[in-house]
């Protein structure tokens, strides 16, 4: 029998400072044992357990991409026990990851749809995942317009900026990064999210999705900002967060209602948590 | 402390100022000697993850 | 399903041949209560209770449980490698769980064991555990099983039905694993008294006075439910404590905590309780059940809603009546399940006391 | 039920009538016998749902804190002194409670009742010392005094210390009692045996953490033992841990618990954590001349400094 409690054996390959305030960091994991990656086979949109013997376990977002192969990758902010000692880990130390948890963002259901993919500040991670997917050769003609909206607060505060700047040159996505305040050097949207989104986002309609990640201020004023666009709620997909112990739907805690975050999310359409108690 | 059953020479309260040297030598050989008689604590310490009671 | 008859004088040493194949548990009275334990040498279990302090889930679902375990030291080849703990895999039996205590087994089958994922460390627990009930001829007044599917002789999660019929206990073996037990006890005298059995049945019934109505619960929509407004003068006397979650033999939450000793790490499964605000705190400050309104509405919704959507299996309760009595504060689930059940949009209106 | 309670209603009635309170905190009748339930009333007409009997053992002060509303409460001796050390540390503001004070002649202890009857208990009826219980079918005579919480047969605050509006005539304070004879008891123990009856009281505790919320001075947003950084206490049960948070906690109450005995009454499995919480009771009474709760002009011992304090445990 398969124990849903054990981890996967990883060492850290490699480790990026994500952002200017160095408050987020990418971690590159290597599964010591390589089948293990063909065991932790995911979807853009799941998590992961990362799981630090002794110190305990946290709940992150994968965003490394399911096309992309010999490693995955998690972009964390240090914020709790777990999140700063892992901040403090060296390349090459031993840990564990546990996943893929959750459900993803629905891919059958988007298959040729348009996606507008909003997200701000450090939610982009899933997000990430989805656009190095759905921009992968085999994917890309499976999808029709691809938009993204993503601000955070400065330029140095954008996550996964060269792949950012290698999006914009390219013709089949519409990248519309945008900053909060001016900044010198900074050729692109100015301006919060909501708003950038409500100019530059495409029209909502049966064939567009919009995924929609971000800091609770701006789920609250760009959800007003798609339904004006015309987007039907059950066309609106977000992703909660609660806090989270063991990832598959047994310890209880992240519960909204009778749905799970953990198993039956993360992700849920704005349709589906109308329908829940807004415990998240 | 003591009333919960921790040996009484196990603890130990004193002041000493930093100027008083000699004072500080004679406590702390004081309160080694009377710990080193009790030998190692054997309470307040956890060896292993316990409390399973049935395993 | 075979009935057998035990003469009272065979019981010791039928339990004295299961002994050397099984660990037992059983009720044994400690001063004024009773709580289950695991059998001494020579110790038989005392069956003159009316139902023991404590539920008897942590014998296969302990409050504290280490899990995993790993190495630190980093001279060690697989240091910082988990690994889970291998359980113990002696057959073990529970003689006298009450029938409630029992199917909340069953319950808690629907959360540890589903299609998708298992938990090793119940079903390992499960599969090694016999459970010999006592069917219950002494319901207090704070039992309403048979308000909830169950009832004082119910068979759901057992092995083995035991009645007590005066110089004898009427064994009804349930499963394969009841008949092995039986079999090493050599409790093997068939009977037929089963009539006996069912007046028993009808009479034990009887004397449950409680009742709760839960069949309104499926059709009243969760968000109204949930904004219902008495929830405040339910909620005002909760202190918060886990008594009600821990005493309770369906509650299954869980904590997941790393301890450190010397060089090893070590993974455990606590019981958690959605009464703590800890259970949801999130890193950032921010609690989805900040208050203790939204955590005592989050179990009674959870026991008495949202699992019956979820599972379309009745209520998370068997009517055990432990939190009822045990409760600091007197809040009662049998009147809160009543007022759920009856809640309606013109109740909002109502002026709350 | 007891003679306060028409004078109870009447001043909760006249309280929420006058608007001087938004809402009177007391108990009304419970579910089950020899309990009741704290409640908050809003009108003046439901003020007949208040009960006032020898089972109202719940810390009423317990009720009072992070709250916005005037509030009217019910407060037996004990309560009271909690209120007034709710005051003393800021977490109630005076000018926004009016305390009904309330004499008691002790509050009964359920367990006490039960294992005296061969049967559950149906009903306890009240009269005078008397208490009428029936169980079984059979009815009992048992006096009150012999049923009394621990905490309540040693009490030598009966009468509310601090009140806006008074339910009934002073009571007598009992003066023939040894306060502290189960603490002595322990005292005379060796340093082994005390470990091991420390061990043996707490072995039954399943953390569900009623003493501690039963507590009217357990108010801190995040208890040690749910700290995480640092986590200062292992969250499982191992004897350990078990009594670090029993003892941590009492020493959090030193020169603060008035034995108001919430804590043993609230606890599932009936340990007696009084004998912890009162040993600091003592040693504050002994050494230091206080007793929790009574003044709202003295700051308690363990934020003052006096030249006079005992000190003879330092070497």
């Amino acid at each position: 029998m398969q124990n849903p409690y054990l981890p996967y054996p990883v060492r850290i390959d490699d480790i990026r400072i994500a952002t200017e305030d160095k408050s987020l960091k990418t971690f590159k994991f290597v599964f010591l044992d390589p089948d293990d990656e063909d065991r932790f086979a995911f979807r853009a949109g799941q998590f992961a357990e990362l799981s630090i013997p002794g110190v305990g376990e946290i709940p992150i977002g994968i965003a490394s991409s399911p096309v992309e192969k010999g490693f995955v990758t998690f972009t964390v902010f240090r914020s709790g026990v777990v999140t700063t000692h892992l901040h403090n880990m060296k390349i090459g130390d031993i840990m564990g990851i546990r996943g893929p948890l959750g459900n993803s963002y629905p891919w059958d259901l988007l298959a040729g749809k348009n996606i507008l993919i909003v997200g701000g500040g450090f939610a982009f991670t899933t997000l990430r995942s989805s656009i190095v997917y759905m921009l992968d050769p085999a994917n890309r003609p499976k999808f029709g317009d691809i938009d993204v909206v993503y601000g955070a607060r400065t330029p140095g505060m954008l996550l996964y900026k060269d792949e950012l700047v290698a999006w914009e040159k390219r013709s089949d996505i519409n990248m519309h990064l945008t900053i909060d305040a001016p900044a010198e050097g900074w050729q692109y949207n100015v301006g919060f999210t909501p708003p950038i989104t409500e100019q530059k986002a495409p029209q909502g309609d049966e064939n567009t999705y919009a995924i929609v990640c971000g800091p609770p201020v701006m789920i609250k004023f760009t959800l007003p900002v798609l339904e004006k666009l015309g987007y039907a709620h059950d066309h609106i997909i977000m992703s909660l967060e609660n806090r989270m112990k063991c990832g598959f739907g047994m310890c209880g805690r992240c519960g909204i209602g009778k749905e799970l975050v953990c198993k039956d999310g993360p992700v849920f359409t704005l349709d589906q948590i109308n329908h829940t108690p807004r415990e998240y | 402390m003591t009333h919960m059953g921790i040996e009484p020479d196990r603890m130990h309260f004193s002041w000493i100022s930093s100027a008083e040297a000699t004072k500080f030598v004679v406590v702390a050989k004081e309160v080694t000697e009377k710990v080193r008689a009790l030998g190692p604590n054997k309470h307040f310490i956890k060896t292993e993850a316990r409390g399973a009671q049935h395993v | 399903m075979k009935l057998v008859s035990i003469d009272k004088k065979d019981w010791e040493k039928g339990i004295e041949r299961l002994r050397p194949r099984y660990r037992l548990f059983g009720p044994i009275r400690e001063k004024t209560y009773h709580a289950f334990q695991r059998l001494d040498e020579g110790q038989l279990p005392d069956l003159a209770f009316a139902n023991t302090r404590l539920s008897p889930k942590d014998i296969v679902f302990p409050q504290s449980k280490a899990i995993l375990e790993c190495s630190l030291d980093e001279t060690k080849a697989d240091h910082h490698i988990m690994k889970s703990i291998a359980g113990d895999d002696t057959p073990q039996l529970v003689l006298g769980i009450r029938p409630c205590d029992a199917s909340a087994l069953t319950l808690l089958d629907l959360n540890f064991n589903t299609d998708e994922v298992k938990d090793p460390y119940w079903i390992q627990a499960r599969e090694k555990t016999t459970f010999f009930g006592l069917a219950c001829d002494t319901p207090q007044s704070t039992c309403f099983c048979t308000s909830v599917g169950g009832g004082p002789f119910d068979e759901k999660g057992l092995d083995v039905l035991l009645v007590d019929a005066d110089d004898r206990y009427l064994a009804k073996i349930l499963t394969e694993k009841g008949a092995a037990a039986m079999q090493a006890a050599g409790w093997q005298d068939e009977s037929d008294a089963n009539a006996l059995l069912e007046r028993r049945r009808g009479a034990a019934e009887e004397r449950i006075r409680s009742v709760v109505h839960t069949d309104r619960l499926k059709d009243i929509d969760i968000l109204r439910l949930h904004g219902a407004p008495f929830w405040e003068d339910i909620s005002f006397a909760c202190i918060n404590c886990g008594t009600c979650t821990y005493l309770c033999p369906t509650c299954w939450c869980f904590d997941i905590q790393d301890e450190v000793h010397q060089k090893t790490a070590c993974r455990m499964k606590n019981w958690d309780s959605c009464m703590y605000p800890l259970f949801t705190h999130h890193t950032s400050g921010h609690n989805p059940r900040g208050t203790k309104l939204q955590r005592l509405r989050q179990r009674f919704m959870h026991k008495l809603k949202y699992f019956v959507d979820k599972h379309d299996a009745g209520i998370m309760c068997v009517g055990c009546g432990r939190c009822v009595h045990s409760c600091p504060v007197n809040i009662d689930i049998r009147h809160i399940c009543n007022l759920m059940n009856q809640y309606s949009t013109e109740d909002a209106c109502e002026a709350q006391g | 039920m007891s003679e306060h309670i028409d004078r109870i209603r009447d001043i909760a009635q006249r309280l929420l009538a006058e608007g001087r309170v938004d809402m009177i905190v007391g108990f009304r009748k419970g579910t089950l016998p020899m309990m009741n339930e704290p409640c908050f009333i809003k009108t003046p007409t439901a003020v007949d749902q208040l009960v006032w009997d020898s089972h109202c053992g719940i810390n009423l002060a317990n009720y009072l804190v992070d709250r916005s509303e005037t509030i009217g409460v019910i407060a037996k001796g004990c309560d009271s002194r909690n209120i007034v050390t709710h005051i003393i540390e800021n977490k109630v503001d005076r000018d926004k409670i009016v305390i009904i004070g309330v004499p008691c002649h002790g509050m009964v202890d359920k367990r006490k009742i039960q294992s005296l009857a061969d049967a559950e208990i149906e009903a306890v009826a009240e009269q005078k010392d008397q208490l009428v219980v029936t169980a079984g079918g059979n009815e009992m005579t048992v006096p009150k005094k012999d049923v009394l919480q621990e905490n309540c047969r040693v009490c030598i605050h009966r009468n509310p210390v601090i009140y806006d509006e008074l339910a009934g005539e002073r009571t007598e304070e009992q003066s023939d009692v040894d306060r502290y004879a189960d603490v002595h008891e322990i005292e005379a123990l060796s340093p082994d045996e005390k470990w091991h009856f420390f061990e043996d009281l707490l072995a039954p505790c399943i953390r569900c953490y009623a003493c501690r919320n039963a507590c009217p001075l357990c108010y801190c947003p995040t208890c040690f033992v749910d700290e995480s950084r640092p986590q200062w206490v292992g969250k499982g049960q191992d004897p350990t841990d078990v009594r670090t948070f029993h003892f941590l906690r009492a020493f959090h109450c030193a020169g603060r618990c008035t034995d108001c005995g919430a804590c043993e009454r609230a606890c599932p499995v009936g340990i007696n954590m009084r004998v912890f919480t009162k040993k600091l009771e003592k040693d504050c009474f002994e050494q230091y001349g206080w007793e929790a709760g009574l003044t709202l002009d003295e700051r308690p011992p363990l934020d003052t400094y006096r030249l006079e304090d005992p000190q003879d445990f330092i070497k």
